[in-house]
């Protein structure tokens, strides 16, 4: 676009011509362009150069035989040389001065009529008003100044420059003027010749062309774009019948001036189109363009111009394209369906410039091609060939002397010139520069195969002008997608040019790459190869089977070190050395196609060598390595790396990127497909790595526990290490407690768990570490002792010894535990780096409690205290037993053995802690202590019997705490030395307080301790009151069949305070055995409270006939103690 | 009306692979239809022997007073054979419709292997449809 | 006449025709497809198979067809006046003959069509187009 | 409808299937047993996708070709369709066929596990059977994967046979088989 | 019992369930296939697909008793005839034609032109030697054992590999009879 000329390039605009009064030129034109629509302006600062805008004489039309198509100076012409309007710019003074300046500006309009007259250019007067003179320009002045214009009174316009105001009326009214004139002008012109064409006035199909054009022109001049448009279609369309028709000039050149002028039309035609904002148009329209030009080739000779015209065309169009694709940036997509609708890249600019570039290429081709044909040298006659008169024509510009002369040329001539033109430019980097845009803008636009492809031409492009460099990077980014897509053809043929770009640039590593891909590519079908002609693919020649081979004997010879290639670029040849190996990272699943080398040695490898292999075609190798693993954990093969010749290495790695890729390239050709599938495991997880457990210790951690702990006692658990099999290094012991049942062993309240009270188990500590010397005390060993773990260390253990240590384990409260003991050791005293052998045990173990204590109150025999509270119900009455004041209460303690095995109880005792205000109750516990320890049995009960007598009276009375000592019972060997059961243990219990209260009225009942059948005796009910007040009692005696009574049933009394009444009546018993004393019912009314005496109390024995025993055993009974 | 008693079925080699009881009145336990099965599979041949001429295909039909015994063999050396009321009809009907419904559901039952005993809850059932099938229809006439 | 046609699956290729020219065009006619595949609404008729003309056009006819299992089949035809109809019916032969050829036991999914009922009857076809 | 053949030939092909790397090849590794069958049945998937989707227009939607397997591709093979498609619209779709053809045959006993293990019979069968019953399903499971994965939806189908045909004795007829497979399109691709 | 009847192949064809055979042929394709990249051996295959055929064959006889009707045939040659014109027809919906029969009738020819296992499949050159169709054989094998006639099938002809038809030749090695439970000497009964 940019070679088109301005005028043709940008749409026409008014032209207007000031003359005189320069100094207010630049003014108007800065106003006038400024004005929608702009008007251009030639400015004359006087009038003595209005020469300028003289009429050409024209050569033509003298023959009805137009010369040309267009004259190419024409549009020019219109533009800047012959205005719509002339404005002749007179100052006031000049027109109201002396009779000399009046004359002289009347002379000047008359050249200036003599100028325009014939054309109807039309003429307007500016009188420049000075304000000064404002007043005084007379009348009559004026109008003989309009009357020798001979010009409206409208078109004389008064300009006053000074005042601002009146400046920018005048310039308004000036602008109109000219604005209204300009366009009657242009219509006029436009008309005139219109008039021609309807009168189809002209001799030859040129001037058809021609008038269309300018009709279309003046068209433009008038913004009338619509007409314009219909105009330069005729135009084109006329212009196309042309073809074949004409006989004017000889052939080649008639055609360059038919496809030149079309190329006007054409690029006109499209440029309203898209400013129109119609793009499918303007793009259909191109195809119809492009359609019917493009098999207008020309003569085989010059077939390049064609080419480039044609490349032209696109460009052109593409540029068009792009700019107003900015401008209109939606384009509404045709529904299909038509046969020929657009398809989506001709919205693009991108596919013109690729086309473009395409046939640039033809070009250049076809030009080398002609050059090489044509043998004369040509320069010589190209120097004086000019552009002719005529749009796409040629002659020849002769001199003699100083006069000019046109000459038309010859074709032949013609060729020459052509050709010696071409040769001046240099199309490959035009070629490069137009696919590099359509490479971006497709790039841009994700259509990434287009770009790529665009990107493969550039490559070679660049590679055609031996910038490997360019060329290769390129190349590669192609490559890249081809092998992603797997397109093996186009692969190979890039990889070919690569293969040639590091040959040429002499990288070796690059080079044997290539090569081995290539070589690796799968094999086309046959019958696709035969198609190949060879002009097509690339310096890699057909990828034929037999050009693998070659490939790969080049490659092989390469890396074995044996042949070395020589690198056109430069004195270097490409060769593997030693001090340049070559190290190759390859693909796993595509075979020998390499990967971005991702090296990360994290960790340490150790390699496996084989020895020289060779690798049968089609068949996998199965290498099988005995691996000796010294680390346990994940054993991985990380990569195979194989050696050819001494300096050139590949290596594979098991896990490649692309192995990851659900579909990885060749995985379906036919020599991989075959997977080793004999071992299921192998071909299915193609297993790459497998776990290796560490060596199974060949030691014995023994752990034994007797039986449950027992609460409080410092249960012993034995840990044995034995070693077999191999010596113990460095040996550690980790001991654990952990709760069973989740949780601490702490209870949680507790905060300080350094109070071992609070602590439900804990580790004390190890104790009988018996070490081969004695001599250093097991303690040492003992790195560190917390209540849940410990650590310690182990000696060192020759194979077959044997060492144990004694853990000591408390339990504060019932709860079972997992005590877990785990032995970490290394066999080997060398190195403590390698990984240490761990031995786990665990055991758990119950922790009970070894007795349970129970303690109950009662009441002395046959004495019934009344206790209010056990009427009125206090609310915490019932947790807390009431004792009666100053009465002696019996308290039975009785500790159970709820363990398994039997114990030994050796005392027991209430302790009470005694504060200060002395002794609250008097304790002492009766029968005699026991003097060697008493042995429990499992679930036996021993009980103890206290008599308690509250002294004061308290609301709760703190009765003390049950001291137990007891201890395993561990049988008759018990004495022989140091031995776990000789522990003993102090079980403390604490008694909760009861309610001491003074009770108001005792009854007590007094009967012998037996009966005898038929023998009557006396059965004394007595009713105590200790109050300090009267006391009204109603009793009552329920009858009983087992005895008769004398005495009344029931009865109300009185009992005086601080006294006793006693009733007493006969019993005769009738039954024999425990018998059911009469029950009495006391009820106090005072406190109507009724009571009776318990069940227990109220029955008395009836023998038969008189027994003969000793009292004694009663007497042991702790009732009988209660009694005294 | 007509009733089925009972049905077997034994395998080519004499072993009973099924046996079930419609109501009849003698109901054994397994140990004596494996016996009786095994048994019948002696007599069924030695029936083919004593044919005076060759190609007999063994008991078909055996009548007693009180019931009667419908065998079929299929060409595979499977028997089929039911004990039923004296005088019951078409039972060769049956024990065909029997046979294609062990092909269905026995054979065709990936999880039975051949020549063990059946256990197929979908023959029970069609066998059981077939059987009451046959019933009604008899009850019908 | 049809100078090429391809078969072009989710990763593979197979084709009838070698010439790496040809190859270029089926491979960047690819895009085309995507494009239509991505925004139906521009492509005409709802998820027709038939994708019709995919590019301009230039010296060849380059016809578009889409399986439901996203498999493609470009044709490039040189005769610049062809019917949709004749693509239409040509890609509906065509593809039947592919479904048979899959079919095969031994094809491996993705992998080249090594078979030569397929070819003959691909040949078939295409000759019938003329 | 082309040419056909006799069910019975499908039967017993998908019961040698089986039964050859169940109990043959790998007897103790069912794991790869089911592997393989779940493979075979992905190949015949795979083809029979391609043939069934000729003529017919390209599905805009993953759910397009889910309900295109269940109607006319399940009816292409068992001259019926899915009864019941669930789907949570985050991937997970629930295919159920209530007389599935392939279970209409089977039936597991339990008490023919009795015997292997006295201890607990009932549950041991159950799953005993169970697992009998879906190395048989392997293949269907196998057939949808091929298939709606050559319809470019990768996907894993499991098969759950809720209700056994031992299981559900009160109910002859039915046989349930739902796969359930799981599209890739959800993060979370936990087969259920 | 009065016989029933033998029914045509194509009544019982007509009668059975039927499935769609393109599922049953890329089935049995995708078990080939699947072998033979579990087994490697083309021979390997072979047996397995012979066994296949045969634990087919000894369930599937009874079917096809069961639904024929056809009663005992009183030599081999009905028994060829009857599994040409019936077995293969009810099961494939194909019919196969005997020839070739060798002097004492001991064996025979299955000709098969119409195969639907074979619709679709081509043998890789790599699958020489594979016979594609082996389950076949195996199938009439193991009918024909439980029918208690010892048989040995082998292919002859292969469309496959190139031939203009699949034959199958049958070979009747010996007709065991029943044992009987008392005595057990040789007793042939035709």
């Amino acid at each position: 676009m940019e070679e088109y000329p301005e005028e043709l390039r940008t749409p026409p605009v008014a032209l207007v011509s000031l003359v005189g009064c320069p100094e207010l030129h630049t003014l108007i034109s800065t106003h006038l362009h400024s004005e929608q629509p702009p008007i251009n302006t030639l400015a004359l600062p006087d009038f003595s150069k209005i020469s300028i805008m003289a009429k050409t004489q024209k050569d033509t039309s003298a023959s009805g035989q137009a010369a040309g198509i267009l004259k190419r100076d024409w549009l020019l012409k219109h533009r800047t040389r012959v205005p719509a309007i002339v404005a002749a710019l007179f100052s006031s003074d000049h027109v109201s001065g002396d009779p000399a300046q009046w004359l002289q500006v009347c002379t000047d309009l008359e050249n200036l009529k003599a100028l325009i007259r014939g054309r109807n250019i039309k003429l307007v007067l500016v009188v420049v008003v000075q304000s000064t003179s404002k007043h005084d320009i007379s009348e009559d002045r004026m109008i003989a100044l309009r009357k020798r214009a001979e010009v409206d009174s409208k078109y004389l316009i008064n300009f006053v420059p000074n005042d601002a105001l009146d400046l920018q009326q005048s310039l308004n009214r000036m602008g109109n003027t000219f604005a209204e004139l300009a366009n009657t002008y242009y219509r006029d012109e436009g008309r005139r010749i219109k008039m021609r064409l309807e009168r189809k006035s002209f001799s030859s199909i040129e001037l058809n062309i021609r008038y269309c054009f300018k009709v279309a022109v003046y068209a433009e001049f008038r913004r009338d774009w619509v007409e314009a448009l219909r105009l330069y279609e005729d135009a084109y369309h006329v212009l196309r019948e042309m073809i074949g028709t004409a006989t004017r000039l000889p052939a080649i050149q008639r055609l360059v001036e038919i496809k030149t002028v079309a190329e006007q039309l054409h690029f006109k035609i499209s440029t309203l189109l898209l400013h129109g904002g119609k793009v499918i148009e303007a793009i259909t329209w191109f195809r119809q363009h492009n359609a019917s030009y493009r098999r207008l080739v020309g003569a085989p000779e010059v077939i390049f111009l064609h080419w480039e015209w044609l490349s032209r065309q696109f460009l052109v169009f593409a540029e068009l394209l792009e700019t107003s694709s900015a401008i209109t940036p939606s384009i509404s997509f045709p529904v299909s369906g038509r046969a020929d609708r657009l398809t989506e890249w001709e919205l693009y600019s991108a596919y013109y410039y690729q086309l473009a570039a395409h046939y640039l290429k033809e070009k250049k081709s076809s030009l080398e091609l002609a050059l090489s044909m044509s043998e004369a040298e040509i320069d010589g006659m190209a120097e004086s060939v000019v552009p002719a008169v005529y749009v796409g024509q040629f002659a020849r510009l002769l001199e003699q002397g100083n006069t000019f002369s046109m000459q038309p040329l010859t074709d032949e001539d013609y060729i020459h010139y052509a050709l010696a033109e071409g040769k001046r430019f240099q199309d490959s980097f035009e070629i490069i520069a137009l696919v590099k845009k359509s490479f971006e803008m497709y790039s841009s636009s994700k259509a990434q195969r287009m770009a790529s492809y665009c990107g493969f031409q550039m490559a070679r492009e660049y590679f055609a002008e031996s910038e490997f460099g360019n060329a290769k990077q390129l190349f590669d980014s192609v490559a890249s997608l081809y092998r992603q897509e797997g397109w093996v053809t186009l692969l190979w043929e890039v990889l070919g040019y690569l293969r040639e770009c590091s040959r040429r640039l002499g990288s070796v590593k690059d080079f044997i790459e290539y090569s081995l891909e290539m070589a690796a590519l799968p094999v086309l079908p046959v019958a696709g190869v035969l198609s190949f002609s060879f002009k097509e693919c690339g310096p890699a020649g057909p990828a034929s089977l037999a050009q693998r081979e070659i490939i790969h004997e080049e490659v092989f010879g390469l890396v074995r070190g044996q042949s070395s290639l020589a690198s056109n670029e430069g004195n270097s040849s490409l060769k593997v050395t030693g001090d340049h190996p070559i190290h190759l990272e390859i693909d796993l699943v595509s075979p020998l196609r390499v990967v971005a080398a991702t090296s990360n040695d994290q960790s340490v490898h150790r390699v496996e060598t084989a020895l020289v292999l060779s690798l049968v075609t089609n068949k996998w190798l199965r290498l099988t390595y005995d691996i000796k693993s010294e680390q346990s954990g994940k054993l991985e093969c990380v990569s195979v790396i194989a050696r050819m010749g001494p300096h050139f290495t590949i290596c594979c790695r098991a896990e490649s990127p692309a192995s990851l890729n659900d579909l990885p390239l060749w995985k379906f050709e036919d020599r991989v497909e075959t997977f080793p599938t004999k071992d299921p495991g192998l071909a299915f997880s193609g297993q790459k790595f497998t776990q290796v457990e560490e060596p199974d210790p060949l030691v014995d951690l023994k752990l034994v526990a007797s039986g449950p702990a027992l609460v409080g006692e410092s249960f012993i658990v034995p840990v044995t290490v034995t070693s077999k099999g191999h010596a113990i290094h460095s040996g550690e012991l980790k001991i654990n407690l952990v709760d069973t049942r989740g949780g601490g062993l702490l209870s949680p309240r507790e905060v300080e768990p350094s109070s071992s009270d609070n602590l439900h188990v804990e580790l004390l500590g190890v104790s009988g570490l018996e070490c081969e010397d004695e001599s250093k005390p097991g303690m040492e060993n003992i790195k560190k002792i917390q209540h849940s773990f410990g650590l310690i260390s182990v000696p060192y253990l020759n194979v077959g010894d044997s060492w144990s240590c004694k853990l000591e384990i408390k339990w504060h409260r019932p709860k079972p535990v997992m005590l877990y003991v785990s032995l970490g050791y290394s066999s080997h005293s060398s190195e403590p780096s390698v990984q240490k052998v761990h031995v786990h045990k665990s055991l758990q173990i119950e922790g009970k409690t070894a007795v349970s204590i129970s303690h109950r109150f009662m009441l002395p025999f046959r004495r019934e205290p009344l206790l209010l509270s056990k009427i009125k119900p206090v609310l915490d009455s019932d947790q807390m037993p009431s004792l009666p004041l100053n009465e002696t209460s019996i308290l039975v303690v009785s500790a159970k053995n709820c363990t398994e095995v039997p114990l030994q109880l050796l005392s027991m005792s209430i302790e009470m802690e005694d504060d200060g205000s002395g002794r609250s109750c008097s304790l002492q516990h009766g029968g005699k202590d026991l003097i060697d320890p008493a042995l429990l049995v499992p679930g036996e009960e021993f009980k103890k019997v206290f008599s308690v007598i509250p002294e004061v009276n308290v609301s709760n009375l703190e009765i003390g705490t049950v001291c137990l000592r007891w201890r395993r019972d561990s049988g008759p060997e018990e004495e022989s030395g140091s031995n776990t059961a000789a522990s003993e243990v102090l079980t403390k219990h604490r008694l909760p307080d009861v309610n001491v209260e003074l009770s108001p009225l005792v009854v007590s009942l007094e009967c012998p301790p037996h009966a005898i059948l038929g023998n009557p005796f006396t059965y004394f009910i007595k009713i105590q009151n200790q109050t300090q007040l009267l006391q009204e009692i109603k009793l009552s005696l329920a009858d009983s069949q087992s005895f008769v009574l004398s005495g009344y049933h029931n009865d109300t009394t009185f009992v005086l305070p601080k006294s006793e009444h006693i009733l007493s009546y006969k019993l005769v018993p009738l039954a024999s055995g425990s018998q059911q004393l009469p029950r009495v019912t006391v009820t106090a009314m005072r406190y109507s409270a009724g009571f009776q005496p318990s069940i227990a109390a109220s029955t008395v024995f009836v023998f038969p006939s008189e027994p003969h025993f000793k009292m004694a055993h009663i007497m042991a009974s702790p009732e009988s103690i209660a009694v005294e | 009306m007509a009733a089925i008693y009972s049905l077997y079925i034994i395998n080519k080699s004499g072993g009973l692979i099924f046996y079930k009881d419609y109501g009849s009145a003698g109901r054994m336990d397994t140990n004596d239809s494996l016996r009786l099965a095994s048994l019948w599979h002696s007599m069924h041949a030695i029936s083919q022997q004593l044919s005076p001429i060759g190609g007999c295909m063994g008991i078909e039909l055996l009548e007693a007073d009180t019931f009667d015994l419908h065998c079929f063999q299929s060409l595979t050396g499977t028997k089929f054979f039911v004990v039923s009321e004296p005088g019951t009809q078409h039972v060769e009907g049956l024990l065909k419709h029997i046979y294609e419904l062990y092909t269905d559901y026995v054979l065709k039952n990936p999880f039975y292997e051949m020549e063990m005993p059946i256990r197929c809850e979908l023959f029970d059932i069609n066998l059981a449809q077939a059987v009451q099938k046959d019933r009604v229809a008899f009850l019908g006439r | 006449m049809i100078v090429c046609v391809a078969v072009v699956g989710h990763q593979s290729f197979t084709e009838a025709d070698d010439a790496l020219k040809l190859h270029h065009i089926v491979h960047c006619s690819l895009d085309v497809v995507d494009e239509r595949v991505n925004n139906p609404k521009k492509s005409g008729p709802l998820n027709e198979s038939f994708l019709g003309l995919l590019c301009p056009p230039e010296n060849y006819k380059v016809y578009g067809y889409l399986t439901n299992t996203k498999v493609k089949f470009i044709l490039v035809t040189t005769d610049l006046d062809v019917r949709d109809a004749d693509m239409r019916n040509f890609f509906r032969r065509f593809h039947s003959a592919y479904v048979d050829a899959v079919s095969n036991p031994f094809h491996v999914p993705a992998k080249k069509i090594t078979s030569r009922t397929f070819a003959e009857r691909v040949s078939t076809i295409v000759k019938s187009l003329g | 409808m082309g040419r056909e053949v006799s069910e019975s030939c499908v039967d017993s092909l998908l019961t040698e299937i089986v039964s050859t790397y169940c109990n043959g090849f790998y007897a103790n590794k069912p794991e790869l047993a089911a592997r393989r069958i779940e493979a075979i049945g992905y190949q015949v998937g795979h083809q029979l996708s391609e043939r069934y989707t000729m003529e017919r227009p390209r599905f805009s939607d993953h759910l397009e070709a889910i309900k295109f397997i269940c109607k006319d591709f399940w009816s292409e093979l068992f001259k019926k369709q899915i009864d019941n498609l669930k789907t949570n619209h985050r991937g997970t779709f629930v295919l159920q066929d209530n007389r599935f053809r392939w279970l209409a045959r089977m039936s597991v006993d339990p008490s023919s596990e009795n015997s292997s293990s006295p201890q607990d019979p009932s549950t041991m069968a159950e799953n005993k059977a169970a697992q009998a019953v879906g190395m048989h399903l392997y293949f269907p499971c196998g057939i949808i994967r091929g298939a709606l994965s050559n319809l470019g939806i990768p996907c894993a189908v499991s098969a759950d046979i809720s209700n056994l045909p031992a299981c559900d004795r009160n109910n002859i007829t039915k046989r349930n088989f739902d796969p359930c497979l799981v599209a890739p399109l959800t993060a979370h691709c936990e087969l259920s | 019992m009065a016989p029933v009847a033998p029914r045509s192949g194509d009544a019982i064809f007509a009668s059975v369930e039927r499935v769609n055979a393109e599922l049953f042929t890329l089935t049995y394709g995708a078990i080939v296939r699947q072998l033979l990249t579990d087994l490697e051996e083309v021979e390997e295959v072979n047996k397995q697909l012979d066994q296949m055929g045969y634990n087919i064959g000894i369930r599937l006889i009874d079917e096809f008793l069961a639904k024929s009707n056809v009663s005992r045939c009183v030599d081999f040659k009905e028994t060829a005839e009857v599994i040409a014109k019936v077995g293969f027809k009810m099961f494939l919906g194909v019919t196969a034609s005997v020839t070739n029969w060798d002097a004492d009738g001991m064996s025979c020819s299955l000709i098969l032109e119409d195969n639907p296992l074979v619709d679709f499949v081509e043998l890789p050159d790599t699958c020489q030697g594979l016979y594609y169709c082996n389950i076949l054989s195996g199938v009439i094998r193991g009918a024909l054992e439980m029918v208690s006639m010892k048989t040995e099938v082998t292919w002859v002809r292969d469309m496959l590999r190139g031939d203009d038809a699949f034959e199958l030749q049958v070979k009747l090695l010996k007709q065991v009879s029943e044992e009987y439970p008392y005595k057990d000497d040789e007793y042939s009964e035709v």
